[in-house]
Order: structure tokens, then C-alpha cells, then sequence
């Protein structure tokens, strides 16, 4: 009863491992069976639908597709038709193309013909398409997780960050409330964890805009750590490999751009629930984030080991070295002048 | 197969000056009426001017008496504005009103079609499909009953109290019922008026106090309608007195109850949960009937078995814990339905933060607030119950407005924003914004107070807020209450820390306005207010004869156009009562007994519970008096045993085959 | 005459209530719309017998317009669920025949909705010409009409695929 | 018209499986008093008789002939005008000749469809193909088959009835009451009813006859029988969410199917008045549906997998549209 179709997406496999590797080792636990898409492919992420619809909807519904003939040829009727992902972006593109090709009939059938080259077609609605915070605390429930819960969180204070696109825009109902969704803090709270309030839980972390417009990025960021830190938050929880990406990766540049020095780790919460269940953190990929948790997760006494991976510039820089960004108060400063 | 007696058929077309003639070929129209149906017993086809006319209705007149005509067609407007006239024309000349047919040439051909040949064509097959079914009506009376003229109005709010004044002042007894301890509704709540600022009670509790002593009027407070049946004239009400614990005979009203009893609440009801009240309460001082209620869900005595402080100290032993609901029958005539509305829940828009922050108060707790006899006696002050705010934000159109919740626009809402302006201004100096989409003060000396309020310095900012949160990005935001809102007359984002928001939140229809509303058997609009007959020609009396509608149950409005709407109900209730008999549309399904097989297939259909089963004879009946002539069991009967009047099977058959022309191609054939 | 485009004849069942008066509102405003589509008036889409509508189609209509107040909005409650109901069934019937259920649409409009009714009736008229005639056979007098509205002979001699000598 | 001193009585049947003429006989020993009341003069199950003695009979030489099975091929059509014209009472007997019964649901498709569905279907030994036709040259000399037509008609559509007496069988006890009351009328001891009428019927529907219970109906769910078990024995079958057709089929039968546990599928045909026997069906099974979703509506009717056999299994032929539109078209 317990199994899903199960569309891992790219960050899995790249920049959110530790996610991937966290997600196996609560499995088991919560007798949950993930049956992952052969063959699937890159969502497309947030670009492609800008630049060409049929092609990126045909994108995504090629693993709609996948899926669904995967749903029919295991078990014919009786089996599952959830296809599940960890991953927000993937999340939201898989109900986008899916509730669009139902809405708008005439690109269904566009997008099923280009389908057809590849020999698949997919029915719009078919399939459930959620995330897997969706499945954990609405099919496994809180409950059950509170009962595999021995190591509880008591003590860490968390700041429960859920992103911009899981609860929006929401085609199925399947959240609490689309500005301050209440289903991460209460499975952390069930973890034990102490759950600060985080009015920003629902705010943009810059997604690509690191790319093509650091500032904005940077700007998000800032508010996004200034808010948890001030709200005492030891460590902020996440659902998303993009907001934990941002939040991690880039949250130096931001210090180094507003000439702060937060220290905000960054963790997925399926790694928290790992730890909640007992699980070690090398189990569950902690520790080879780029803000360490050590310090947070010291307040429930789990030791972080210290990776190997060394710190500082991961790629030898090459050609001539570049002029250092400014800071916003050294511009401030560059102004008054 | 027995020959049908030939009837004998006028057709009338009326030109309606240019209105039809302009598109449709009348003449050619008569003429070929005459031609064409004649085998069908059309014996004269005439085109006049305006058939409406005293002279056009002479012409039809004349004719029914010198041709004996025996069924008359007018090919015109719609019959809804003009069957009752040619039907009453009928009259006079002796020939049944319902055997007159009305074919709307003009709105369903002339106005809406451009091709003149094509036009008549179609106005041809109307014509056709009008005197075949004509031909199939049958002669009917309209059905008598007399009124009853005693009347039940629900809802004890400013539009119920106005109603009940009325309809008791003119001489006819008023039964009021109303839900809460006492009569007043929303209005005894509020602290001043717009726009002349009026203290509301001041205006409110002189009405209270004579609906409480007016000789006419039964008042019913904490009790609910919980069975309606019968119609117009003759509806038999049964009403739930819910137990108050007290002997209303032996209270004087005297409050030492209230004052003795140990037990605290926050009152969700009249102090829109920001003050508290006992266990045994007077909603407000002023509260009509002055009678307290004792709360059971709250009540130590009721809780735990002991206690009794109230019945200790009553000094008229007038407690009486063991007091029951009454179940209390009434026969009325004619029921006004004031039930008002409920406001929209400001948690739903959870940006705005109410419930997360202490300080994002709603439109009726700060009426509460502003209010001298309030919790606050009339301070305006932060949750603390201490801090006079500096800075205030009224957001409007919390909940309407907007396609997430409610689409329409709540009505009050701008005004009432610009009265809380004013009265923060006035009582604290606070600076005050004002958030809105547009400004609506369209009403007599309504854009004089927001001129007014514009010149007190109030701020408005045009946009609709996105946001009221508590993250602070700089110094001068902490600790505030930052509204993020884009200005949309400087085309710019902006962030306005204050220490009070007060959302201006929408009105909604009562959360059981649909239970209420199949109780008396009317309908809600997709909003959910109770639906009026005709919006803008009788927006107090609805589709169901002997039930009206008062005040903000029909949809959001004002204080005086809740009165006013009170009033015309009352009205329309006293020409009911002074007719002294209502007739009633013929239009009603019957049962063949002989043909019924009792499968009690209709049984379940319909709404107003005219059909019942005769278990004995295994029939099933339908109650002519309670029959609302839809048509849906006519339709339903397998064995074909139920028909109805006005809208028979040959009727319709008839016009189905007149309509697609077919009643010509047989003539010609045998022709 | 054949270059022409089909003009086909619709009935169209009316709620009094709800869609007689959207078309009154119609005609009002001088909304225009195809002067394919012939109206009657019911008191409610209750009363809307499938005869009617089997009527209509076997004498002559190309398709059958069923109009009445949205859900939850009947001016008798709930009757126009009963009209859904039927609408629903008849559907399903009609296909068994071989007829395109398209040719019966059941549309919800109020008193209010004096251009969604014109719109509905103008893609309805459009969806019926894409469909073509209807004209269900005629058989008066024993004489039988095709499709086109030719006679047919009354009977029929079995020639091929049938025709097979046996050895 | 009156040989022997007796009135003459014919039989035919057309489009028919031959069961209308076993309740004939059915009806016991009141066969004798048909016999005793009449000359038999033509009823090719029964006795030999050739079309050319009929030809030969006078205009309205018969007194009653009870015509059962509906018109297919011309040979049917021949023998129903010629009927007509020799008889003084024709009888529409049987729900074939009323309204098409079984043989009708073949409007459903072409006739070419037909033969070929007939010639070769699994349980069709025809290894070579052969497929009848309406000539051929024998020895002998040329052969005649008849020839079907489009679809089949009933009577009705054909000639002029004087009565219908429907039923898939008419019910015995039907019959002889309907031809004592014949006999009654030839001695004058009774009158016939008016022309056209239905005879050897209740007023009413099956419901009016079945003693099961019944109750206001709300049904969530339409299923075969088969699939409840046991089916309440005493409660009102349409109500279990059996699509039975007993409210709009005519009364006479004494509910016999209802009665033995099994839903009427209405051979008795529509009550009077009835315009359309299938839309008074569809009416009432959507009546009873206690749904307001399209969605969850469907999802009931889905419980009625052939509506079209389900409402007009007898009375298609009979019904408004006669036919489905494969027949119509050529």
C-alpha cells in the first residue's frame, strides 16, 4: 500500500545527494517504497517553460508518461498512481504539465504528439502528482512518525522553510494555506525539534537569479537568514535542493556582499527526521553542507564528523583574477564620496 | 379516436411601432398565419400598431366577441411584460385568460436577429408553434386562499426591528424572532454611525424598547424557525425557544446575577471575543429583552453539579436550571427573512497575519474597542490593553473584492474605514493610512465625510496590500508592524511600518443562509445571499409567494438601505394582508389515481413536500395548495399518471411540432 | 442552394425563471445571435421530458438546446439537478442510437446571463452545422426518406458482398 | 361474414418467434370455445390454408383476426394489407405487432449489417459463405425469397388496428378474457371497447400489480441482478438499484417477473397515454438518482451499461425514433 512512483529529479544525483541519501535512510523506517521512474529526464527546472511551452511541457510529460505506463504494466489497475518527488521545482513542474494539459485540451493533444514520437501519450490526470513532505505528513501521518521518533530534537531550534513553489500555486488543494503552510513545522515540531516562528517560510530564496542577478538573490537571502537568525533559529529545515542550495552555497558571497557574518546551516528535513529516528549523520549526507551544522546539532548532541572535502574555491580559478565584487556598504560608502 | 373540436384562433401581430416591423415582415407575418394555420382554426390573423394599446385590446376584445373566437395568439413581446395585459383583455370579453398564448416576436426575433427574410421566417415558426400549443390550453382559474395576517419575521437586527414596527404599528401582529438573547444584531455593536456619526445606540435602543413593548408584537429571542410549512397565507411555523434558565415571569431584569456568578468568558458574540462576560449574562445594558441567559456549555452548576451562586442571590427565586427548549407553533400569513450576515473571517488571508499578530485587529473588534460601553470603555489601545498605537493601517477590502474568497464588493467597507480614520485621529492623533482599491462613497453625504476625513490628514494609499508582517529590514521597522503595499498612483513598493492594523473585512451570507433558505424554500445566488424576485423592480420579495427579504440577508448594504429594504418588506407584507386573499397560479401537477401504480418514483422529487403517499389506496397525491407548478414529477411519472396544468404534454408536444412547421406539412399533404 | 451552408433548426427548452429571461435580457440589449434556435418556454428544466427532446430530434431538429437556472440556484431548489440527471441518461441513449450526443446540450444561465446565452446558442448553432443534418427519417404515407431526404425503396434486394453461387 | 352461423377468425403471424400463437393455446380448454364460436378460416401454425383462399374471401369477410409479428419483409407487409382489408377486427397481438418487441432492437443497424451479422457469427456454421438472396434460378425455374425491408415496423405503421393487445406473450388469462368478451359482443351481451384501444390490459403499470414494498427511492448505485445476493425478496427491486422497468410498462401481467424475483423488462409496453415507453424509463432511473455531480452521476448510470436494450428492448420499432440511425441511412 506504501508505494509510489518516484521521480527523483537532477539535483539528486548532483548538489542535493545528501537529500537522495537521507530520503533512503527514513524509508525503511516508515515502510514506505519508492519505485523510481526508469528512464526518466530533467524537468526543464524553472528556464525551459520561458523560452518554448510544447516543447518544455513535452519534457516534463515525457516522465508523466513514463510513469504512467510504468503504473500500468506493473500491476495493471490496482496499483499506485502517486507519483512522488522530493523535489519542489520537479513538484511544481509535474502538476503544471499535468493540470494544464487537462485545462487546455489543445496543448494536451500537441504535447502528446510530440509524445508519440517516442511511442508514449499521456492521459492528463492519470496521476497524483506530490511532493514528498505531501505524502509523509498526510499518507504516513505524523503519528507514525512520531512513534519512530528516539532521538528527539529537543533542544534545536529550527526554522522551518518551505520555499516559494510547493504550496503555489496549488492546482490540487493539497496544502494547509498557500502563504503560511503549517505541515513542515508540525512534522518538526513531531520530531521534537523546537520550531520558531519563520513568517518568511514561504519566501523566495533567489532560485536561479544567482545566475543572472546575484544582488536580487543575495537581497532574498539576506532576509531570509537575518529573519531566522534574529527568531533565534539554530538551523533552518527545507524541502526544496534549490533553497538549500542558495541558502548554502551562496550564503558567504551574501555575508561578504552586505559585510555581515551569519552562520546559518542550511539542512533537508528528511536529514532531521534521520536524525530523529536515530540515524547517524554520515547515513544521512550531514556534513557536507558548506555551512556546517556542527554547532546547531551539538545542542541535541549529535557530533557532525569533519568532512574530508577541504574548504575554500573548489576550482582552481584560471586566466586573469577579477576585480572583488563591492559590498552594499562599501558602494554606500563609494557614493559618498 | 375522438375528433377534437375545431377551435377558433386569432393571431395578433403587433408591430410595437418599429421595434418588430422593422425586422420582421408583419404584414407578411398575418398574412400568412391566416393562410397557412387555417386548417388549425385560425379564423382571423390581424398586424396592428401596439397591440398593447387600449386600442389594440379592444380590436382582440371585439373580435372574441363577434367572431367567437375560442383562443387567441399575440405575436409581441415577451410574456412577461405583456401576458397579464392580453390576458386580462381575454377576460373582459368573456373568454378564459388562459387561453391566451403569447408569442415573443420582438426579444427573441426583431432585437436580436439582422436579416429581415430570415427573421420573418423564424417569427413564422413562432407564430406556428404558438397556435398549435394554444389549441392545448385549457381554461383555468386561479386559485383563491385567504390570508392569514398575523406575520413571522426572522431576525432581530436593525431590518428585522424596522419590519416588525411597521407591520405592528399598522395594526397586524408581529412574531420576531431572533437567535441571540437579545434583539439589536451588528448595529447594537457598533459605536458610531457614518456618516453622520450618530451614536448607534443612542438611535438604535428606543426602536428595541418598543419592539419589546409594543402590544402587536410576540418577541422570541434565543429561539430558531425550525420547521416551515404550507404557503402564502397559510404557513404553519414551528419555532425552538432554547432554555434560558430563567423564569422570565418572576426576572426583573435587575442583574445581580450576572455580577454574582463566579464564571468568566471571553464573549465571542457581542464582544467579538476581545472582553469578556459570566456565565449568566446580558449580552449589553441596553439588551432587549433585558433577560439574561445562562450559558450551559460554560456554566459551573451545569459543569461540575454545584455552584448555584446565581440562584443564591436572585431575589426573586427567578432561576430555573431546570428549565426545557419549547418547541412553539405558530400560523402566519407572511414571513420577512432579516437574517443579516456573518463577516468574513480575516484568518482566511493569512498574509494580512490575524491570529498571528496580536495587533491586526478586525473591523468589529475595533468597533468594539471604540465603543465607550466596549471593553475598553471607548480607549483605543493595542491587545496590551494599554498602548495608545501611533500609527495605524486600515486595510479595505479584506476578503472581497478578491477572486481567492469573496468576488463582490462588501458595500460598508469603505465608509466604515473612513469612520475608524476619523475616530482614531480623534481620540488618539495617531497618524492613519488608509489601504484601498478604490473608494466607494457613493451615497447621500457620504463623499462629504471622506472629504472630511482627507482634510483630518488621514493618508491614503491606493493599492492593495500584499502583506502585513512582523520581519523587520531596518531599524525604524522593528518591533512595528511593516504593511507591504504597492502604491499604485506613484507606480511604487512600499513598506509602511505602523502598531496597528485594523482589516476592514467583508460580509458574507450566514454560514447556514442555504439551510435557512430550502427551510423557507427560497434560493441563494453563487455568493449565497437569499435571491431576490427581480433585482432592481422588487428586490424584497423573492420566488417564493408570502417570503421576503430584508437587509443584509438579500446581499451587503447600509445601515439606511437596511432599513429602507425593511420597511418595503413590511410593506408588501400589509398589501398581502389588507387583499385578505392571495390568488395563486394555476400552474399545478395532479395525480390520475386511476393510472398510478404508487412506484413512488415522484415521491423524493419534490422540494416543497407536495407529494405524499396514500399508503391504502397505493396512489401517489400532490397537494394543490403546496404545488409550485415546476413540473419536474410530470416529467418524472413513468406511467404517464401525473400531469400538469398551463404546461401539459400536448401543450409542449403541440408546440415542439408547430414550431419546426410541421403542423403545415401534414395540411399540405392532405391537401 | 447546395453551396449554401447548412442552416440547421434547433429547439431550444427554456427555464422561466433563469434562460426565458437571459433571452428576454438579450433581446433587451439587442444582443445578436443565430436565428437558428426556437424557443419554449418551461416553468423549470424539471419539466423537461426526454419526449420533448426525442420529439424535437424525430420531427425535424437538428439538435436540442436544454437550458435552466446554474446549480443550486433553481428557482424550485433543486430541480435542475433532476434536468441533469435526465440529460445525463438521454445522452447515453442517444449514442445507443447512433446519434452524436452533441446534438443535445444542456446549458446553465440566469436571468442575469443575457451574453452567455447568446454565446452558448452561437456555438451551439456552430457545433451542430459542423455536425449536419439531422433530419431523421420521415416515413408518412409509407414512404420512407434517407438521410438527404431522398425516397428509399421500401425494401430491399440482397446483392454483394451477399451474392455468393453456391457450388 | 357468418358461415357455418359462425363468425370467422384468423391468425397470422409476421415478424414473430411463433410464442404469441403457443399462448393461444395456452388458454386450455377455452381454445374449444374459440372453436365452438368460430371458423377458423386461416392460421398457418394451426392449419393449412393457402393466400390465395384469403385473396378470395370477401372485404371484411373475417370477423377478428389476431395479427401477431411485426413487418419486415414484404411478404409480412402483403399479408398484413391483405388481412386488413378481409378483416372487420384486426388485433395488433403481441408486442411485435404492438410496438416491434425483439425483432425491432435489429433497427439498430443496417440490413446488410444484419444478414451478414446472422451468416456469420461464432456460432454460424457457414464454411462457405453463403448469404441468401432474394432470386434464384433453380431447375425448377426462378425462385423467390422475400425481401427485407430498411427496418421493421409495427402493424400500426403499416395498416390500420382496430386494438393492440401487447405482451411477450399476451398473458393467457388475457386472451380469454379478450375472447369472451368478443364472444360476448357477438350476442350481444357486450360491447367492444372504442376503436384503438389496448385491450387485455390493466389501467395502470406493473407497480400497480407487484406486491413487493416499495419507499421513496434515492439509489446510489444501478446493478445487475446477479451481483446483489440475495436480492431482498420482499422489497421493491428498483429500489435495490435493479433497473427494473415495472413502473412504466403497462399493467395485465400480474407482475410476473417482479413476483418471481426477476426485474420486468416490459414486454406489456407503455402505459396509456404513453407517447414514448423509453423516455418515461429514462426519466424515472434518473428520478431516482441521489446525485448532484456530473461526475458521480455518471459514475451511477455506468451501472446501465445498455441503456437502449434497457429502455427499449421492446419498443424500439414503436418508439419516436423508430430506429437507430444506421437504419436510416443507406
Amino acid at each position: 500500500m506504501n508505494k509510489y512512483l518516484f521521480y527523483p529529479g537532477c539535483s539528486m544525483e548532483a548538489s542535493a545527494k545528501a537529500y537522495m541519501e537521507s530520503i533512503r535512510a527514513i524509508l525503511e523506517s516508515l515502510d514506505l517504497q519508492l519505485e523510481e521512474i526508469e528512464d526518466w529526464n530533467c524537468c526543464g527546472a524553472t528556464e525551459y517553460l520561458g523560452i518554448n511551452l510544447i516543447p518544455a511541457y513535452a519534457l516534463i510529460a515525457r516522465n508523466l508518461a513514463l510513469a504512467m505506463k510504468q503504473m500500468n504494466a506493473a500491476n495493471g489497475t490496482g496499483g499506485t498512481h502517486t507519483i512522488v518527488t522530493p523535489c519542489s521545482a520537479c513538484y511544481l513542474n509535474l502538476a503544471k504539465a499535468d493540470y494544464y494539459m487537462q485545462e487546455r485540451p489543445v496543448l494536451g493533444e500537441k504535447v502528446n504528439e510530440a509524445l508519440k514520437a517516442g511511442g508514449l501519450h499521456y492521459k492528463p490526470g492519470a496521476l497524483d502528482v506530490r511532493h514528498l513532505l505531501d505524502i509523509l505528513v498526510y499518507d504516513v501521518g505524523l503519528e507514525t512518525i512520531r512513534s519512530k521518533v528516539v532521538r528527539p530534537l529537543k533542544g534545536l531550534r529550527v526554522a522551518p522553510y518551505m520555499g516559494c513553489m510547493l504550496p503555489r500555486p496549488d492546482y490540487k488543494h493539497r496544502w494547509s494555506d498557500h502563504e503560511h503552510p503549517t505541515e513542515l513545522n508540525d512534522l518538526l515540531r513531531v520530531l521534537g525539534a523546537d520550531v520558531v516562528e519563520y513568517p518568511l517560510t514561504t519566501n523566495c530564496c533567489g532560485g536561479h537569479m544567482t545566475q543572472i542577478g546575484p544582488e536580487t538573490a543575495f537581497e532574498l537571502i539576506h532576509r531570509l537568514i537575518v529573519d531566522a537568525d534574529a527568531r533565534g533559529a539554530h538551523l533552518m529545515a527545507t524541502v526544496c535542493p534549490m533553497c538549500q542550495l542558495n541558502i548554502d552555497a551562496y550564503q558567504d558571497e551574501m555575508n561578504h556582499y552586505f559585510g555581515t557574518d551569519y552562520h546559518m546551516p542550511i539542512l533537508f528535513f528528511t536529514q532531521l527526521m534521520g536524525l530523529a529516528f536515530g540515524k547517524e549523520p554520515d547515513e544521512l549526507g550531514i556534513g557536507v553542507e558548506l555551512v556546517s551544522s556542527r554547532n546547531a546539532l551539538a545542542k541535541i548532541g549529535v557530533e557532525v564528523p569533519i568532512t574530508q572535502e577541504p574548504a575554500g574555491p573548489r576550482k582552481k580559478a584560471e586566466g586573469l583574477p577579477m576585480p572583488r565584487r563591492l559590498s552594499r556598504h562599501e558602494e554606500g560608502k563609494e557614493a559618498m564620496k | 379516436m375522438t375528433e377534437k373540436k375545431q377551435e377558433r384562433v386569432g393571431v395578433y401581430v403587433c408591430h410595437c411601432g418599429t421595434n418588430i416591423a422593422g425586422m420582421v415582415d408583419v404584414e407578411e407575418l398575418a398574412k400568412w398565419s391566416a393562410e397557412k394555420l387555417g386548417h388549425q382554426g385560425v379564423v382571423i390573423a390581424r398586424d396592428y400598431k401596439f397591440m398593447c394599446s387600449s386600442l389594440g385590446q379592444e380590436l382582440i376584445e371585439k373580435d372574441i366577441r363577434e367572431l367567437g373566437l375560442t383562443r387567441v395568439v399575440v405575436a409581441a413581446c415577451s410574456p412577461h411584460l405583456h401576458e397579464k395585459t392580453f390576458r386580462t383583455a381575454a377576460q373582459k370579453a368573456g373568454l378564459n385568460p388562459y387561453l391566451v398564448e403569447l408569442a415573443s416576436i420582438r426579444e427573441q426575433v426583431s432585437w436580436v436577429h439582422t436579416d429581415r427574410v430570415v427573421a420573418t421566417e423564424k417569427a413564422k415558426a413562432v407564430v406556428a408553434g404558438a397556435v398549435s400549443r394554444v389549441i392545448e390550453n385549457e381554461p383555468l382559474e386561479e386559485i383563491k386562499v385567504p390570508i392569514n395576517p398575523n406575520t413571522l419575521i426572522v431576525g432581530g437586527g436593525i431590518a428585522g426591528i424596522q419590519a416588525a414596527l411597521e407591520i405592528a404599528n399598522a395594526g397586524f401582529h408581529v412574531y420576531l424572532v431572533e437567535r441571540e438573547p437579545s434583539i439589536g444584531g451588528h448595529m447594537a455593536q457598533f459605536d458610531k454611525t457614518f456618516p453622520t456619526l450618530d451614536c448607534a445606540a443612542c438611535i438604535l435602543t428606543p426602536r428595541m424598547v418598543e419592539v419589546g413593548t409594543h402590544p402587536n408584537i410576540t418577541l422570541l429571542t434565543w429561539s430558531e424557525v425550525v420547521n416551515v410549512s404550507g404557503y402564502v397565507g397559510n404557513f404553519n411555523v414551528t419555532i425552538k425557544k432554547k432554555a434560558r434558565f430563567i423564569n422570565e415571569e418572576l426576572c426583573t431584569g435587575c442583574g445581580v446575577c450576572e455580577e454574582k456568578c463566579p464564571k468568566k468568558v471571553i464573549d465571542e458574540v457581542f464582544e467579538a471575543g476581545i472582553g469578556y462576560r459570566k456565565a449568566v449574562y446580558i449580552p449589553f445594558a441596553q439588551a432587549v429583552p433585558k433577560f439574561p441567559v445562562i450559558d450551559k456549555e460554560n456554566c459551573t452548576y451545569f459543569i461540575k453539579g454545584t455552584c448555584k451562586a446565581c440562584e443564591k442571590f436572585c431575589p426573586t427565586g427567578a432561576i430555573d436550571f431546570k428549565q426545557e427548549d419549547q418547541l412553539i407553533n405558530i400560523e402566519v400569513g407572511n414571513i420577512i427573512l432579516a437574517t443579516g450576515y456573518d463577516l468574513f473571517d480575516a484568518r482566511r488571508v493569512s498574509n494580512y497575519g490575524y491570529g498571528r499578530f496580536p495587533n491586526v485587529f478586525t473591523s468589529l473588534e475595533f468597533e468594539r474597542l471604540s465603543n465607550a460601553a466596549g471593553p475598553t470603555n471607548g480607549n483605543i489601545v493595542l491587545r496590551d490593553g494599554k498602548t495608545v498605537p501611533k500609527s495605524v493601517g486600515i486595510i479595505h477590502c479584506v476578503g472581497s473584492r478578491d477572486r481567492n474568497f469573496n468576488n463582490y464588493c462588501s458595500v460598508i467597507c469603505c465608509m466604515q474605514s473612513l469612520k475608524f480614520a476619523h475616530l482614531v485621529h480623534e481620540r488618539t492623533g495617531a497618524t492613519v493610512y488608509n489601504f484601498y482599491i478604490d473608494m466607494r462613497t457613493a451615497s447621500k453625504a457620504y463623499d462629504e465625510f471622506y472629504q472630511r476625513v482627507l482634510e483630518e490628514g488621514t493618508l491614503f494609499v491606493r493599492g492593495k496590500v500584499a502583506e502585513v508582517t512582523d520581519v523587520a529590514r531596518d531599524e525604524h521597522e522593528k518591533g512595528k508592524l511593516i504593511i507591504q503595499v504597492e502604491d499604485t498612483l506613484i507606480g511604487k513598493q512600499r513598506r509602511i511600518p505602523v502598531d496597528m492594523v485594523i482589516l476592514s473585512v467583508g460580509l458574507q451570507p450566514r454560514h447556514d443562509a442555504k439551510e435557512v433558505g430550502r427551510l423557507f424554500g427560497i434560493s441563494c445566488s453563487t455568493d449565497g445571499w437569499f435571491t431576490e424576485k427581480h433585482p432592481k423592480l422588487d428586490p424584497v420579495a423573492t420566488m417564493t409567494e408570502g417570503i421576503f427579504i430584508a437587509g443584509c440577508a438579500q446581499g451587503p448594504k447600509d445601515i439606511p438601505s437596511s432599513v429602507a429594504q425593511g420597511a418595503a418588506a413590511a410593506a408588501r407584507v400589509l398589501d398581502k394582508i389588507l387583499q385578505k386573499e392571495v390568488a395563486l397560479e394555476p400552474i399545478k401537477a395532479s395525480v390520475d389515481q386511476k393510472k398510478c401504480s404508487g412506484c413512488r418514483i415522484c415521491n423524493g422529487l419534490c422540494p416543497f413536500n407536495a407529494i405524499s403517499y396514500i399508503a391504502d389506496d397505493n396512489i401517489s397525491y400532490i397537494n394543490p395548495a403546496l404545488c409550485q407548478g415546476c413540473g419536474t414529477c410530470v416529467a418524472a411519472c413513468p406511467s404517464g399518471a401525473i400531469s400538469g396544468t398551463g404546461f401539459s404534454d400536448a401543450q409542449i408536444l403541440a408546440q415542439i411540432d408547430g414550431l419546426l412547421l410541421r403542423t403545415l406539412e401534414v395540411e399540405q399533404a392532405t391537401a | 442552394m447546395n453551396s449554401d451552408p447548412f442552416e440547421p433548426t434547433i429547439i431550444g427548452f427554456t427555464c422561466n425563471w433563469c434562460s426565458y429571461r437571459a433571452a428576454d435580457l438579450a433581446g433587451t440589449a439587442r444582443m445578436k445571435y443565430a436565428p437558428n434556435v426556437r424557443l419554449i418556454r418551461l416553468m423549470c428544466s424539471g419539466r423537461l421530458d426526454p419526449t420533448f427532446v426525442l420529439r424535437a430530434l424525430s420531427n425535424g431538429a437538428d439538435g436540442v438546446m436544454i437550458t435552466g437556472c446554474h446549480p443550486g440556484e433553481c428557482h424550485y431548489i433543486e430541480q435542475n439537478y433532476k434536468a441533469l440527471r435526465r440529460y445525463l441518461l438521454l445522452k447515453r441513449v442517444l449514442q445507443g442510437l447512433g446519434i452524436e450526443p452533441a446534438r443535445v446540450k444542456l446549458v446553465w444561465a440566469s436571468a442575469a446571463e443575457g451574453a452567455k446565452f447568446v454565446a452558448e446558442i452561437n456555438a451551439f448553432v456552430e457545433e451542430i452545422r459542423k455536425l449536419g443534418p439531422l433530419s431523421w427519417g420521415k416515413d408518412e404515407g409509407g414512404k420512407l426518406k434517407d438521410e438527404e431526404g431522398n425516397e428509399r425503396s421500401s425494401f430491399t434486394t440482397y446483392s454483394s458482398p451477399f451474392e455468393e453461387v453456391p457450388a | 361474414m357468418i358461415t357455418n352461423g359462425k363468425p370467422k377468425f384468423a391468425m397470422y403471424w409476421a415478424a414473430s418467434c411463433g410464442g404469441c400463437e403457443i399462448a393461444v393455446l395456452n388458454i386450455h380448454e377455452k381454445i374449444l370455445d374459440v372453436d365452438a364460436n368460430f371458423d377458423v378460416v386461416f392460421w398457418p401454425v394451426a392449419m393449412d390454408a393457402k393466400y390465395k383462399d384469403v385473396e378470395a374471401m370477401e372485404d371484411g369477410s373475417i370477423l377478428l383476426t389476431l395479427f401477431n409479428g411485426g413487418i419486415r419483409n414484404d411478404e409480412n407487409e402483403y399479408l398484413a394489407k391483405l388481412l386488413r382489408q378481409k378483416s372487420k377486427i384486426l388485433v395488433a397481438f403481441g408486442s411485435c405487432a404492438c410496438e416491434g418487441c425483439v425483432p425491432g432492437l435489429a433497427n439498430l443497424c443496417q440490413v446488410e449489417e444484419l444478414l451478414y451479422t446472422v451468416f456469420n457469427t461464432l456460432t454460424t456454421e457457414n464454411p462457405r459463405q453463403i448469404y441468401p438472396r432474394t432470386t434464384f434460378n433453380a431447375p425448377e425455374g426462378e425462385l423467390h425469397i422475400p425481401k427485407l425491408a430498411p427496418m421493421l415496423r409495427p402493424l400500426d405503421q403499416v395498416v390500420d388496428v382496430d386494438y393492440y393487445m401487447p405482451g411477450c406473450p399476451p398473458e393467457s388469462h388475457q386472451i380469454a378474457a379478450v375472447i369472451d368478451l368478443v364472444i360476448k359482443a357477438i350476442h350481444g351481451e357486450a360491447e367492444l371497447p372504442p376503436k384503438g384501444a389496448v385491450i387485455g390490459v390493466g389501467d395502470s403499470t406493473v407497480c400497480d400489480e407487484c406486491p413487493r414494498a416499495r419507499n421513496v427511492k434515492a439509489i446510489k448505485a444501478f446493478k445487475r441482478i446477479q451481483d446483489i445476493a440475495p436480492a431482498d425478496a420482499n422489497l421493491c427491486l428498483l429500489e435495490q438499484g435493479i433497473p427494473c422497468n415495472g413502473p412504466a410498462t403497462r399493467s395485465g401481467c400480474q407482475a410476473r417477473c417482479p413476483q418471481a424475483g426477476a426485474p420486468c423488462i416490459g414486454c406489456y409496453g407503455p402505459a396509456e397515454g404513453v407517447m414514448d415507453y423509453g423516455a418515461r424509463l429514462m426519466t424515472a432511473f434518473a428520478s431516482v438518482i441521489d446525485a448532484k455531480e456530473p461526475e458521480e452521476i455518471e459514475r451511477i448510470l455506468d451501472g446501465i451499461p445498455d441503456p437502449v436494450g434497457q429502455i427499449y428492448r421492446f419498443g424500439l420499432a414503436g418508439s419516436l425514433l423508430k430506429a437507430g440511425r444506421d437504419a436510416w441511412k443507406r
